[in-house]
């Protein structure tokens, strides 16, 4: 079956429904999305979006562009960055008058609290710099975004697994081939504009924060269409994932005053941070994680710490910081304060932990949390495929599945819900315009077949191999080899045993048969995803041979800013070899710097 | 697949609103009424003249009939034009609040709308003559004994 | 596509909900005996006094040898204090919605109010012993 | 520990009727209801389908009856279920296939109520202000994440699907009471409505069914109390 839109949105998340509801304006859209839209995965970001409004105590957006630099280990490009951080003061008043429900300081306003990396430029300090809803800012955001294109009558195709990009023999984009997972049908999305908002891939790793749904099946897609990867080495472990689940514990615990204890009971985020200590941007904090566990500082000398929010800690340390709230009054907690500003949080601890955050402190360990790599676009949201910055017509891309790149080595916490909404929002405006514009790409013939035959390939396959297996022994492996520290020699075992595993995939078989709801088909397509972006990461990780933000190579420690200042592509080749090339990195109002905290 | 946002032609019918209030108004006036039927009962009859059952029979609902198996004086005691209205406001509230309550679970049950209209319809037919048989007897029927 | 939607009475019965759903269960029996309860008695007092003018009618009497049976007449006095008191819950819950907070507690504040209250006179018709 | 797990099964291109699907398999105490799905599907019965995602209680997507209980699997730890796990799908939404019900029904209710802020006034060039205590006045009801475990829990939804449902009333709830919207008397008629407010009988299984404990039974109760004193 053919559908015809002017445009066609990938995924509905933040960004994917950001760009539909700007999109539809100007255009026919169609939002196709593998789960309903308010499963996407946004809804479970928690502390907040960064703008500076300056609510609760002098900010500035220059200052918010200086952090994102500074956090990305000036690898960002400056001029999006640029963009990201003037554009998120309108767009966080805009969420207001959509209705977001965001929580209020006494006279009214928005209330902001503070995040890792976000400082007062002058004085150094954690800057009040993150727009919050409790602890459910994102959850209140995917609502919001979605309950305006309801009012907005945008189509949803819910329930649609995108399968395949199709592109034409011109190099444009026309439209994607999807699943009807009820029916097992599969569906031409015909369109003129085709916006890939897919999300993350956070499943490559064992423990992380992210969905079941997070496996980068869009990011695959388009890698295995001929669009390169960018930057796919910078993959993000947030600090502070529940012991053993990966379940996100909020930075604004650290905001609200958290600290990190390690087993000798000591604070030890100052060693690693002195200014802003715990609230260090995250790939210092999970680094000085691992660095405490390996000294056998762990708690009991296992592979965890704790995130200490007890009220009677945490006002220890603010008497001993000297924190002070906005009117210079002395800063101090109480239970119910954590109670009411962490709800989210103490209700995850109290099913998953059996504790109570405000008697106890919480085992953590880094978790998979973002990927700053992705799809490489401009920042008009237009997909790249070159290091020239070519474009190809009819394509776009926004969200974690992005790189434009904002967030360079490293994302600052509260970023990505800009991010998503920022550049969703550009991705729909533009791609309406060109959809008014443009005239129908000319639909390749045969547009199933190859999703088809993929899917049919996985549904006949009568090998031994089982998926839950390999995808289980990809998971630990990437965690094991491709995680917090890296090194030559881990990496290229990593490549050597993703290999096998791929190898492996091609022998597997799987048990449901049918059409309808046939989840097992579908996971095992997804699993083919994970594989090739795991190889991929890989491959970049390897080459990169210097350390910088999230990427840390213990044999090449040090930032390498004559050799390493740019991004990586990583191009898939005819003969399946992963290609890499690198393209130059936008500066132009920061110099790279050294990087303390 | 595409929301639909609901129609403006809808109903403002406030009668669910109505049926809704006056179920808990009269179930609260029942209790009421019935509280104050019990202690009349005693302090006119007391323990002494009337039984157990005779007392929640005339609590229940003060008719005289509900009492004259009783050592008291049914008239003028329990047979004036007080307790024939009293036990009508009674009834009343009683047959509506039944009566709606069956309304309500048949609108619950039955799916079909032509078979609801129907039953609906004897609904109404009953509570009339429930009503009508009501007023038969309590100035009547109770009258002529 | 619309298979298996309707909820089955095994399904009803078997789901767990708490003791509210158990209150409101015996409140719709409750409330639908009182009603055949009141129409049998209508219509027989109707039948008795209308029809007969008060002298012995074989409608009234089959009807009335129903209702005033042992086991009826303690079923008429459960379901109608227990309609009565679990409708004065939901009216106090209703009336002011924050209360709601203390539905749990409610629950058990009505088994308190109605058990001695139903118990003691049930236990008498029960043993036939008539007092006064 | 040893637990067995009973699925009411049921695939609409082979089943007449459903029927009761058993697997034993190794348990960890603190291991989540999904966790044990997740692995029978990966390693018994690759056939079993039911939907996940974020897997701690904030998509949505897991709601499922659980030893007679309408229960997110991903917030159900083994320990607090017992050894005989029988999990069943929602009750009251077409069955498509084990335990994935038809949610369209569930999101077309959710539609039908206006959910998003209705407020024509041109707004400030900044935010529009809110005072803590109106913000606070209809946070409970901004916690759902329409999972439709309140309303497939519901008996008077059993009863009769044409019910607006508990999900459907939180999230008007959520901007009735949002001082910031001026779509209140449009919502209000369409709660008023046979099928609205009224139908609830205070039965109370969608509070405890709600993962995310919300009052809802208060917030119907507030709504009605509103459609009262109007």
């Amino acid at each position: 079956m053919i559908h015809r839109f002017d445009v066609i949105v990938v995924g509905a998340g933040g960004a994917g429904l950001m760009a539909a509801l700007y999109a539809s304006r100007g255009a026919k859209t169609a939002v196709i999305s593998k789960l309903y839209p308010t499963r996407s995965h946004t809804g479970t970001a928690q502390g907040g979006i960064g703008a500076a409004l300056g609510n609760m105590e002098e900010d500035h957006p220059e200052w918010h562009i200086f952090d994102t630099i500074k956090g990305s280990d000036y690898l960002a490009d400056q001029d999006a960055v640029k963009i990201l951080c003037e554009e998120a003061v309108g767009m966080v008043y805009e969420l207001e008058h959509m209705g977001l429900p965001f929580d209020r300081t006494p006279d009214g306003r928005i209330a902001q609290r503070p995040f890792g990396g976000h400082t007062n430029n002058v004085t150094k300090q954690p800057v009040r710099r993150a727009c919050h809803a409790a602890d459910r800012t994102g959850h209140m955001i995917l609502q919001t975004v979605y309950q305006q294109c309801i009012k907005n009558n945008v189509t949803f195709f819910d329930e649609y697994q995108v399968l395949d990009l199709l592109v034409n023999d011109e190099g444009h984009v026309a439209g994607v081939t999807a699943i009807h997972i009820d029916s097992g049908e599969l569906h031409t999305f015909y369109g003129k504009a085709t916006i890939f908002a897919t999300g993350g891939f956070g499943r490559l790793w064992k423990i992380t924060s992210n969905a079941y749904a997070l496996t980068g099946d869009g990011v695959a897609v388009a890698f295995r269409r001929g669009i390169p990867l960018e930057d796919m080495e910078f993959y993000q472990f947030h600090p502070t994932g529940i012991l053993g689940l990966g379940i996100l514990l909020t930075e604004g615990v650290r905001g609200e005053g958290g600290v990190l204890i390690n087993g000798e009971g000591e604070r030890f985020m100052p060693r690693y941070a002195p200014t802003v200590k715990d609230l260090a941007s995250r790939d210092v904090v999970s680094r000085a994680i691992y660095l405490e566990v390996r000294a056998g500082r762990g708690i009991g000398g296992k592979d965890y710490v704790y995130l200490d929010v007890r009220p009677e800690t945490v006002n220890k340390y603010f008497v001993e910081d000297g924190v002070k709230n906005p009117d210079g009054t002395p800063r101090r907690i109480t239970a119910q304060d954590i109670r009411r500003k962490l709800p989210d949080i103490s209700d995850f601890c109290k099913t998953y932990l059996q504790l109570d955050p405000i008697k106890s402190p919480l085992p953590i360990q880094p978790t998979a949390h973002y990927a700053m790599g992705g799809i490489p676009t401009n920042n008009n949201a237009e997909v790249v495929i070159d290091a020239q910055g070519t474009v190809m017509p009819g394509f776009y891309a926004a969200g974690e599945c992005a790189c434009v790149s904002v967030h360079g080595a490293n994302r600052l916490g509260t970023n990505s819900l800009v991010d998503i909404l920022v550049f969703g929002r550009r991705a729909g405006q533009n791609a309406a315009i060109y959809a008014a514009q443009a005239d129908w790409p000319r639909l390749p013939a045969a547009a199933e077949e190859p999703a088809r035959a993929a899917l049919a390939a996985i549904r006949n396959g009568t090998g031994r191999e089982v998926v839950a297996q390999i995808r289980a022994e990809m998971r630990s492996l990437m965690m094991d080899n491709v995680g917090v520290f890296r090194t030559e020699a881990l990496l290229s075992e990593a490549l050597a045993r993703l290999r096998d595993l791929k190898e492996c995939f091609s022998r597997i078989s799987i048990m449901d048969k049918g059409k309808r709801w046939n989840t097992e088909l579908l996971e095992a397509w997804e699993l083919g995803c994970m594989l090739d972006l795991a190889e991929v990461t890989t491959v970049a990780a390897l080459t990169r041979t210097e350390s910088r933000g999230a990427h840390f190579r213990e044999d090449f420690p040090e930032r390498d800013d004559v050799n390493w200042l740019k991004h990586s592509l990583a191009y898939l080749e005819a003969d399946g070899q992963i290609r890499m090339d690198t393209k130059p990195v936008t500066l132009g109002l920061y110099e790279p710097a050294r990087r303390v905290y | 697949m595409a929301a639909h946002i609901g129609s403006s032609a809808r109903s403002r019918s406030k009668f669910e609103l109505y049926m809704w209030f006056f179920t808990r108004v009269s179930g609260v006036l029942m209790l009421v009424l019935g509280a104050y039927s019990i202690i009349y009962a005693n302090l006119i009859g007391g323990p002494g003249m009337m039984d157990a059952a005779a007392q929640t029979r005339w609590a229940f609902f003060p008719i005289s009939f509900h009492v004259t198996a009783s050592k008291v004086e049914v008239e003028p005691n329990f047979q004036n034009a007080f307790w024939q209205f009293y036990g009508l406001l009674l009834f009343l509230l009683a047959a509506t609040h039944g009566t709606n309550g069956i309304r309500v679970i048949l609108k619950d049950y039955v799916r079909q709308p032509v078979l609801l209209a129907w039953l609906n319809a004897l609904l109404f037919i009953v509570w009339l003559s429930m009503l009508g048989a009501a007023v038969y007897l309590l100035f009547v029927a109770q009258g002529v004994s | 596509m619309s298979k298996l939607a309707r909820v089955t009475l095994s399904q009803f019965l078997t789901y767990r909900g708490g003791q509210p759903m158990l209150a409101w269960l015996l409140h719709r029996i409750a409330g639908i005996g009182i009603v055949l309860f009141v129409g049998m008695h209508v219509l027989a007092a109707f039948f008795l006094y209308g029809v007969t003018g008060g002298t012995a009618n074989t409608v009234a009497n089959a009807l009335t040898e129903f209702y005033e049976s042992r086991p009826m007449q303690i079923f008429i006095l459960f379901a109608v204090l227990y309609h009565g008191i679990n409708g004065l819950r939901i009216v106090v819950l209703d009336m002011w919605p924050g209360l709601h907070r203390f539905h749990r507690e409610a629950m058990w504040l009505q088994w308190a109010v109605f058990l001695p209250i139903f118990l003691i006179p049930a236990f008498l018709i029960a043993l036939g012993i008539k007092i006064g | 520990m040893k637990v067995k797990v009973k699925v009411r099964r049921f695939n609409p291109e082979k089943d007449h009727r459903p029927y009761w699907g058993e697997y034993q398999l190794e348990a960890q105490p603190t291991d989540r209801v999904l966790d044990l799905l997740v692995y029978i599907k990966g390693y018994i019965d690759g056939t079993l389908t039911f939907r996940r995602s974020c897997a701690h209680g904030i998509c949505g997507s897991d709601a499922m009856v659980i030893n007679g209980r309408n229960r997110l699997a991903c917030k159900e730890l083994v320990k607090d279920v017992g050894r005989t796990i029988v999990i069943e799908p929602l009750r009251g939404l077409p069955v498509i296939k084990d335990l994935a019900v038809d949610m369209e029904p569930f999101f077309r209710k959710y539609r039908s109520i206006l959910p998003f802020l209705i407020n024509d006034e041109p707004p400030p060039y900044t935010e529009r202000l809110q005072s803590p205590e109106a913000r606070e006045r209809f946070d409970d009801t901004t916690k759902c994440i329409l999972c439709a475990a309140c309303t497939t829990s519901c008996p008077s939804f059993w009863a009769n699907d044409s019910y607006l449902g508990p999900a459907a009333i939180v999230q008007a709830h959520r901007f009735i009471f949002d001082d910031r919207d001026r779509g209140a008397q449009a919502r209000l008629a369409i709660l008023a409505e046979a099928d609205g407010v009224w139908r609830c009988r205070t039965i109370y299984n969608c509070v405890d069914a709600c993962p995310r404990e919300i009052d809802i039974t208060r917030a119907i109760g507030e709504v009605k109390k509103l459609l009262l004193v109007e």
